[in-house]
């Protein structure tokens, strides 16, 4: 039983302008101990499927899913009691997301302070041994600086320890790496694996960057204008694309690409997002297209776990 | 109960206690206790120097040498013998001689002597402030005996009143002569009074403890202190009265008097006071200079209702500059009516068409005197006169009445109380020439006016009678030439708690309490 | 109008109607005060100090004088007395700050060293000083204030110029040799005009009572005229058994005010308004 | 230190400011119309007593030698006496100046207390009634004229309920027959120190309503800018973080996002307390309390020049020591430029 269930979600924000529909059609299957990557260009709805998953969603957005389910709880209702308890939160650019005129000991004392109850003493070491557990060297230090006496990297591990001191077992983790610069950010990924096999945690990984999903998820799910439209194990997502979006996203990388030749880029731009969309959402900008996928909706297709909507046939690859 | 709910308990209840009493009478102790809420600070407690509301603290720490008693219906005015028993003056007038009383004591010990007398009045005319001018005519002390004290003067003077006087007649110990102003405004004293001056916190009181060992009669139950409690605010006194937090207080707004009245707690004690209000007209500037047109402004002034809306009543008309209760005061006086008919006549016969501009400087913490000129004002554009409104606070009024008459004001309004009982005061003040304008505001000047008072000035030591008619013959001069437009004698009016005996009135010392004569 | 109030919003547009009932009162005073003379000063003795009645709605003062129309004859001065105070204290205040901001260097340091010493004076301290020193009179309270006020709005202009002399279009203009005075009076100005117009409505409220406040201390008209403030001190000494010569003037000082309070916070977030040059 | 040489600098600032005051003060004394010499002379005096008071005070030695005995004597902290009352000006002061400053401190308190919480509600509950009424509440708090609010409190709790003293700062009992030693001139400090707690509560009581009063205005704008400024905070990564760590709401309202809008609170500190430094004239007469306000305007109404110097200088000084204390608090309280 996956432990995030989610089946046809849609998150839509209405303005005086008309609804913005961040997200259209998304379903998302995560299961226990998992790094399961959502990748899509920006404005595809991964971050705000994250949100919706939190319960963080703006003021008078509607939510609306077949199926929205964690760990067996209807997250419709229960987002905010499961927030900070069952779900955790790493947001991208760590800097902003601590508290610029709090210690770090401060911020740290008041989750373990409201999940925990622990004399002073006990969440003090609790404290520095959640920093330790997230690889920084001189957690005492650490404690008695402010945010911005660290280095990047030091920011999102105290974040991460934040996560950890709520005792979520489920952490979203919104482009973690995006801020940092790539040996950095190769070390935060390296850290949320050791932290998944210690502690048997399960990762919700968002990021527009396909090598992050090559080098640390189980399964991806690639989204593209608010609909999810391919799910499967990395390797075969990367090895042999069913949608012919992925294709065209795993095209435009430039190690894919022979040296010196110019980087395939995928023309046309994204349907907006107050427009209604029929059929396919790639149809517009699909080589393939064909005149049935501006008409209908596609099928589902694909090999066991690896699914992908589209009217191609399986073996159009 | 955890930690938090003990102190908001507590809180609670802190603040109920506090707040239970506040609207009730003051607690028990206040027996013994006499309160003034007193409107006007004490701005010099030098009795040298004192010219001011301080004369209403200073009156029961230092004494004079005698005490103006009013007339009342039953009895005759009379000077009443207080540090000095008697007095005797020779025929030529130009000495007086005052035998002093035995046993009075100064709050230091020191016994009252004639020396401290001499040493007293030297020291006042030395400094030469405040009232000091009164000792003008006095050329030599001589202290004969210890208890015998002779004064030459250089022309005869009423010296029985001037030693009465409210101001720099006060008989002060040897051992502060020599102390200065910030000495005795820091709130110490040397006087012989009933009370001594405990502590002086400015802006806020002046607190006095009873002396013992006070030669003169102590009432039974007699107060032990007295507080004059500062407060400027009518309102705050008004309520300080009617809720028992004062015993005394005075210029309430007089619209409220008949509330306070109907208040059995209070009584409402009301009598002529000596103070009188008056405007001067600038006789050195056009079309003022001719004396029709002033009496048509006369004519034109609202009498009836300016004690009525002023004073609501309480006023009674003037009848000249000296008050009524005074000696040399003109009952039969002939003062005009407000007629505004002969006003326009004489306008007419001068020749003054509409349009004529005329400024009027007052007072602006005087209430009555921007009602009267309202008043005045809006019968003025009847006859087609703009009577410019001009409240200034006094130095300001004062400063632009002494400067250059022809840039000055056209009718200069004030009130005018004595500084020793005599018609003299007024007259010489008010209308005596001056070649420096200090109070004759007017600049009115009349060589056989000046002559007159003069005159019935030094006729009031020996012959009292004679002085009074050639003061009234003087009055008449004034009021024939129009030099001032009299518009009304302001009442005293007291209020004072209905459980306080023994209080009367004594217009010759303004506002003055003699706490030493009453009790609870 | 319902543009108005999608422009403005609902409290906007009613601040904006009282402020214009109150501008319309001061016109048009003689013609709908109930008894005009009394409003311009006429005592009438006989109806002294009367609770409000049919013949008098508000009451009578300690004259007789019906306080309606004496309201409605003060609204001409206290009302405009606000307006003045802010508009001459612009007068001062708005090229101060353009030439600090504009000129910089010295200019700037001497201007602005001059308004804080003025800032650093206690306000209603030297308004109540220029008042004595000037005297009483309508004039002479506005411009008692308007010295006290003009160092807010130098400073003010001051920051927009800065932040518009950064622009690039006002770089153009001066390496195009387009003359000082001309770049000021037709790029700066304009520019910074909207936010300090809107920063004077919001102040004609404070203004008015400040300017109130020197009436109560004896320092503003001088009688008949009447304003608001003076009323209130007037009525002072009968307050509370007369409460309504002190409450009606006193009402009318609170309601003037927060009308263009209100409409200066409308004006200030204004929907679909131009986005504000400074924060 | 970075923090050293700027509060060096701004001192070096204040103290120009200072000087230019004097100077504004000693202007406008010449300038003005007025007769010193008959204010000094007493309340009657006579033409050859005027005369007197006019070679004792030296008037008419030039102008530049009058500013620099003027100037060295503010220097050197003797204010000399006043002409009026012919106290001295430095004894008045010790007097007036720590009821002003009661008032003020106090005052400025509750305008904190009083606009910060009710700012942050209405950031939290914005656009629904709390933020509708808080906002319309803080608009009228700082439309409401002082005078007025004054009479009005002091008609309802003091004449009507009771529960407050009308006016004063100690009830008379205690004033005349049980008088509190004048240490530091703040009555409910005085009263601590002597161990009286009668007194103790009965000064706070007499400060309840003259700080209300003036509190009023600065809490509208406490609240006005705490608001603004708590909106903009709640939309920031940390607020948003803080939730998805499951903090309760208050706990970030005032734990996590408060601390972040000190920069307004303490501006509305300066404001508040200039206001009842200077703005206090009304609400000291009106309340009997005898503070600077009410000495200086009557000072000023008489012309009495070196009572208006003195509280002048005073205010002044006051200003910009608080002004400059802002300053440093402002960077303080933002680790970031403090420990830079």
């Amino acid at each position: 039983m996956p432990l995030l269930d989610v089946r046809n979600l849609s998150v839509s924000i209405p303005t005086p302008d008309g609804d913005v529909h961040a997200v259209r059609s998304v379903s998302l299957q995560i299961e226990r101990g998992e790094i399961h990557g959502v990748i899509g260009e920006s404005g595809c709805g991964k971050t705000m499927t994250g949100m919706a998953t939190l319960g963080l969603v703006p003021k008078g957005a509607r939510i609306a899913a077949d199926r929205f389910h964690f760990d067996g709880e209807d997250l419709g209702a229960n987002a905010a009691r499961l927030r900070g308890r069952r779900i955790g939160l790493i947001s991208q650019d760590p800097a902003a997301a601590l508290n610029p005129v709090l210690s770090i000991a401060r911020q740290l004392d008041d989750v373990i302070r409201t999940h925990r109850d622990m004399p002073r003493q006990a969440r003090r070491a609790e404290a520095a041994s959640l920093l330790a557990a997230t690889g920084l060297p001189d957690p005492e230090r650490v404690l008695k600086s402010y945010p911005h006496q660290l280095s990047g990297g030091m920011q999102q591990r105290v974040v991460i320890a934040q996560a950890l001191a709520t005792g979520a077992d489920f952490l979203i983790a919104d482009e973690p790496t995006t801020a940092l610069d790539v040996s950095v950010g190769a070390q935060v990924l390296a850290l949320l694996r050791r932290l998944v096999t210690e502690r048997g945690l399960t990762v919700l990984m968002i990021t527009h960057d396909m090598d992050v999903i090559a080098e640390a998820c189980d399964r991806a799910t690639v989204l593209y204008a608010g609909r999810s439209v391919e799910t499967g194990p990395v390797g075969a997502v990367l090895r042999s694309p069913g949608h012919p979006y992925t294709r065209a996203l795993l095209s435009a990388l430039p190690d894919a690409a022979p040296h010196g030749a110019r980087l395939a880029a995928i023309d046309g731009s994204i349907p907006p997002p107050r427009s209604a969309i029929t059929g396919c959402a790639f149809a517009p900008r699909c080589p393939q297209a064909m005149a049935v996928c501006s008409a209908a909706v596609p099928p589902e297709r694909g090999r066991d776990t690896h699914r992908w909507l589209c009217h191609l046939p399986e073996d159009a690859a | 109960m955890n930690r938090r709910n003990f102190l908001k308990t507590t809180a609670l209840a802190a603040l109920a206690a506090t707040s239970a009493r506040w609207n009730f009478a003051m607690a028990e102790g206040a027996g013994s206790i006499f309160t003034l809420a007193y409107p006007t600070s004490f701005p010099d407690l030098d009795p040298a120097t004192s010219f001011s509301n301080d004369g209403a603290v200073l009156a029961n720490v230092y004494e004079g040498l005698a005490r103006y008693i009013p007339a009342t219906d039953t009895a005759e005015a009379k000077i009443e013998p207080l540090l000095a028993t008697g007095w005797e003056v020779s025929a030529d007038g130009k000495t007086w001689t005052f035998t002093l009383r035995d046993g009075v004591k100064f709050h230091d010990g020191s016994p009252l002597t004639s020396e401290a007398v001499k040493g007293s009045i030297e020291r006042t005319r030395k400094i030469g402030g405040g009232a000091s001018f009164i000792w003008g005519p006095v050329t030599a002390i001589e202290t004969p005996e210890p208890l015998k004290v002779v004064f030459q003067l250089s022309e005869p003077q009423p010296l029985d009143l001037i030693a009465s006087a409210g101001f720099a007649a006060w008989i002060y110990a040897p051992s502060v002569l020599d102390k200065d102003n910030t000495w005795f405004n820091a709130g110490n004293d040397g006087g012989t009074g009933p009370f001594r001056i405990s502590r002086y916190e400015p802006g806020q009181r002046a607190v006095l403890d009873r002396v013992d060992g006070y030669w003169g009669k102590v009432p039974e139950n007699g107060f032990k202190t007295v507080s004059f409690e500062i407060t400027e605010d009518a309102t705050l006194a008004q309520n300080m009265i009617e809720s028992a937090q004062a015993d005394w207080t005075y210029s309430l707004p007089y619209e409220n008097l008949e509330a306070l009245k109907s208040n059995p707690d209070l009584n409402v004690v009301v009598n002529p006071s000596f103070e009188t209000l008056f405007g001067l007209y600038n006789v050195k500037r056009a079309p003022l200079d001719k004396v029709k047109v002033r009496q048509a402004l006369s004519l034109a002034f609202p009498y009836d209702d300016v004690i009525a809306a002023g004073t609501s009543g309480f006023g009674t008309r003037a009848k000249g500059v000296v008050p009524a209760g005074i000696w040399g005061h003109d009952a039969e006086a002939p003062i005009p009516k407000t007629d505004l008919e002969a006003a326009k006549a004489l306008l007419a016969e001068e020749g003054i068409e509409p349009g004529l501009e005329l400024t009027m400087t007052y007072s602006t913490s005087q209430a009555i005197e921007a009602v009267a000129g309202e008043l005045w004002k809006a019968n003025l554009e009847t006859l087609g006169i703009t009577l410019k409104l001009q409240p200034m606070a006094w130095e300001a009024q004062w400063q632009l009445g002494k400067s250059d008459p022809q840039a000055a004001q056209d009718i200069f309004v004030m009130f005018w109380w004595p500084t020793f009982v005599t018609p003299y005061d007024y007259l010489f003040n008010l209308f005596h020439s001056e070649e420096k304008p200090n109070f004759n505001l007017g600049y009115y000047s009349n060589p056989a006016f000046d002559a007159k008072i003069n005159e019935a000035a030094r006729l009031s030591g020996t012959d009292r009678a004679r002085a009074e008619a050639l003061f009234i013959e003087a009055q008449r001069m004034v009021i024939e030439d129009a030099a001032a437009v009299f518009m009304l004698d302001q009442p005293n009016v007291h209020i004072i708690r209905s459980d306080i005996k023994g209080y009367t009135d004594n217009p010759a010392y303004g506002h003055v309490v003699f706490i030493n004569e009453l009790s609870r | 109008m319902k543009k108005l109030v999608q422009r403005l919003g609902w409290p906007g547009t009613i601040a904006l109607a009282v402020v214009v009932l109150f501008a319309a009162a001061a016109i048009l005073a003689p013609w709908i005060a109930p008894y005009p003379a009394q409003g311009a000063g006429a005592p009438n003795v006989a109806a002294k100090l009367q609770p409000p009645s049919a013949a008098y709605w508000l009451g009578t003062d300690h004259l007789g004088r019906d306080i309606l129309s004496r309201i409605l004859y003060a609204t001409r001065v206290s009302l405009t007395n606000g307006v003045l105070i802010v508009a001459f204290s612009l007068l001062i205040g708005l090229p101060v700050g353009l030439a600090a901001g504009y000129f910089g260097g010295w200019i700037d340091e001497a201007l602005m060293r001059g308004t804080d010493v003025f800032l650093a004076f206690p306000a209603l301290l030297l308004a109540v000083l220029m008042a004595a020193a000037l005297g009483p009179g309508f004039l002479n309270s506005i411009i008692a204030v308007a010295v006290t006020w003009w160092p807010w709005y130098a400073r003010l202009a001051r920051a927009e110029v800065l932040v518009l002399r950064g622009q690039p279009y006002v770089e153009a203009a001066r390496l195009a040799g387009v003359s000082h005075p001309r770049i000021i009076v037709r790029h700066i100005l304009p520019a910074t005009g909207r936010p300090l117009t809107v920063q004077a409505a919001l102040d004609v409220g404070p203004a008015l009572l400040t300017a109130a406040a020197l009436s109560f201390l004896g320092l503003g008209v001088l009688p008949p005229t009447a304003d608001w403030g003076q009323m209130v001190d007037a009525g002072r000494k009968f307050f509370p058994a007369r409460w309504w010569y002190s409450a009606m003037p006193g009402m009318t000082i609170f309601l003037v005010a927060l009308a263009f309070s209100v409409l200066g916070d409308a004006l200030r977030d204004r929907k679909g308004g131009a986005a504000r040059a400074s924060a | 230190m970075e923090l050293l040489r700027y509060i060096l600098r701004r001192t070096v600032l204040s103290a120009f400011v200072v000087v230019g005051v004097t100077f504004l003060v000693f202007v406008v004394a010449q300038v003005v119309p007025s007769d010193p010499a008959a204010l000094y002379a007493g309340p009657r005096p006579t033409a050859e007593q005027i005369e007197k008071a006019r070679q004792e005070l030296n008037l008419d030695a030039p102008l530049p030698a009058r500013f620099a005995t003027f100037a060295t004597a503010m220097a050197s902290g003797d204010f000399g006496i006043s002409y009026k009352s012919r106290r001295l000006i430095a004894q008045d002061l010790r007097a007036y100046l720590p009821a002003t400053l009661e008032l003020a401190v106090f005052s400025t308190g509750l305008a904190l207390l009083i606009g910060i919480p009710l700012g942050v509600v209405a950031a939290a509950r914005q656009g629904r009634w709390p933020d509708r009424i808080g906002s319309f509440g803080s608009i009228a708090a700082v439309a409401m004229p002082t005078f007025f609010l004054a009479m009005i409190l002091q008609l309802v709790f003091a004449q009507w309920l009771g529960v407050l003293p009308l006016s004063g700062r100690l009830s008379r009992e205690i004033s005349i027959s049980a008088p509190l030693p004048m240490v530091t001139g703040f009555n409910m400090i005085d009263a601590l120190l002597a161990g009286r707690l009668d007194a103790f509560g009965d000064a706070f009581a007499h400060l309840i309503l003259p700080a209300l009063t003036l509190a009023s205005y600065p809490a509208g704008v406490a609240m006005r800018l705490t608001r603004s400024a708590m909106i903009e905070i709640l939309e920031r990564r940390h607020v948003v973080a803080a939730r998805a760590l499951g903090l309760s709401e208050p706990r970030i309202l005032f734990g996590h996002a408060l601390p972040n809008a000190m920069g307004p609170a303490l501006t509305v500190i300066g404001l508040s307390f200039a206001y009842a430094l200077t703005g206090a004239v009304l609400v000291e007469i009106i309340f009997a309390w005898p503070g600077l306000g009410r000495y200086v305007s009557e000072a000023i109404l008489a012309k009495d020049f070196p009572v208006i110097a003195a509280v002048t200088m005073v205010v002044t000084i006051c200003y910009v020591v608080m002004n400059l204390l802002i300053d440093i608090a402002q960077a303080l309280v933002d680790p970031r430029v403090a420990l830079s």
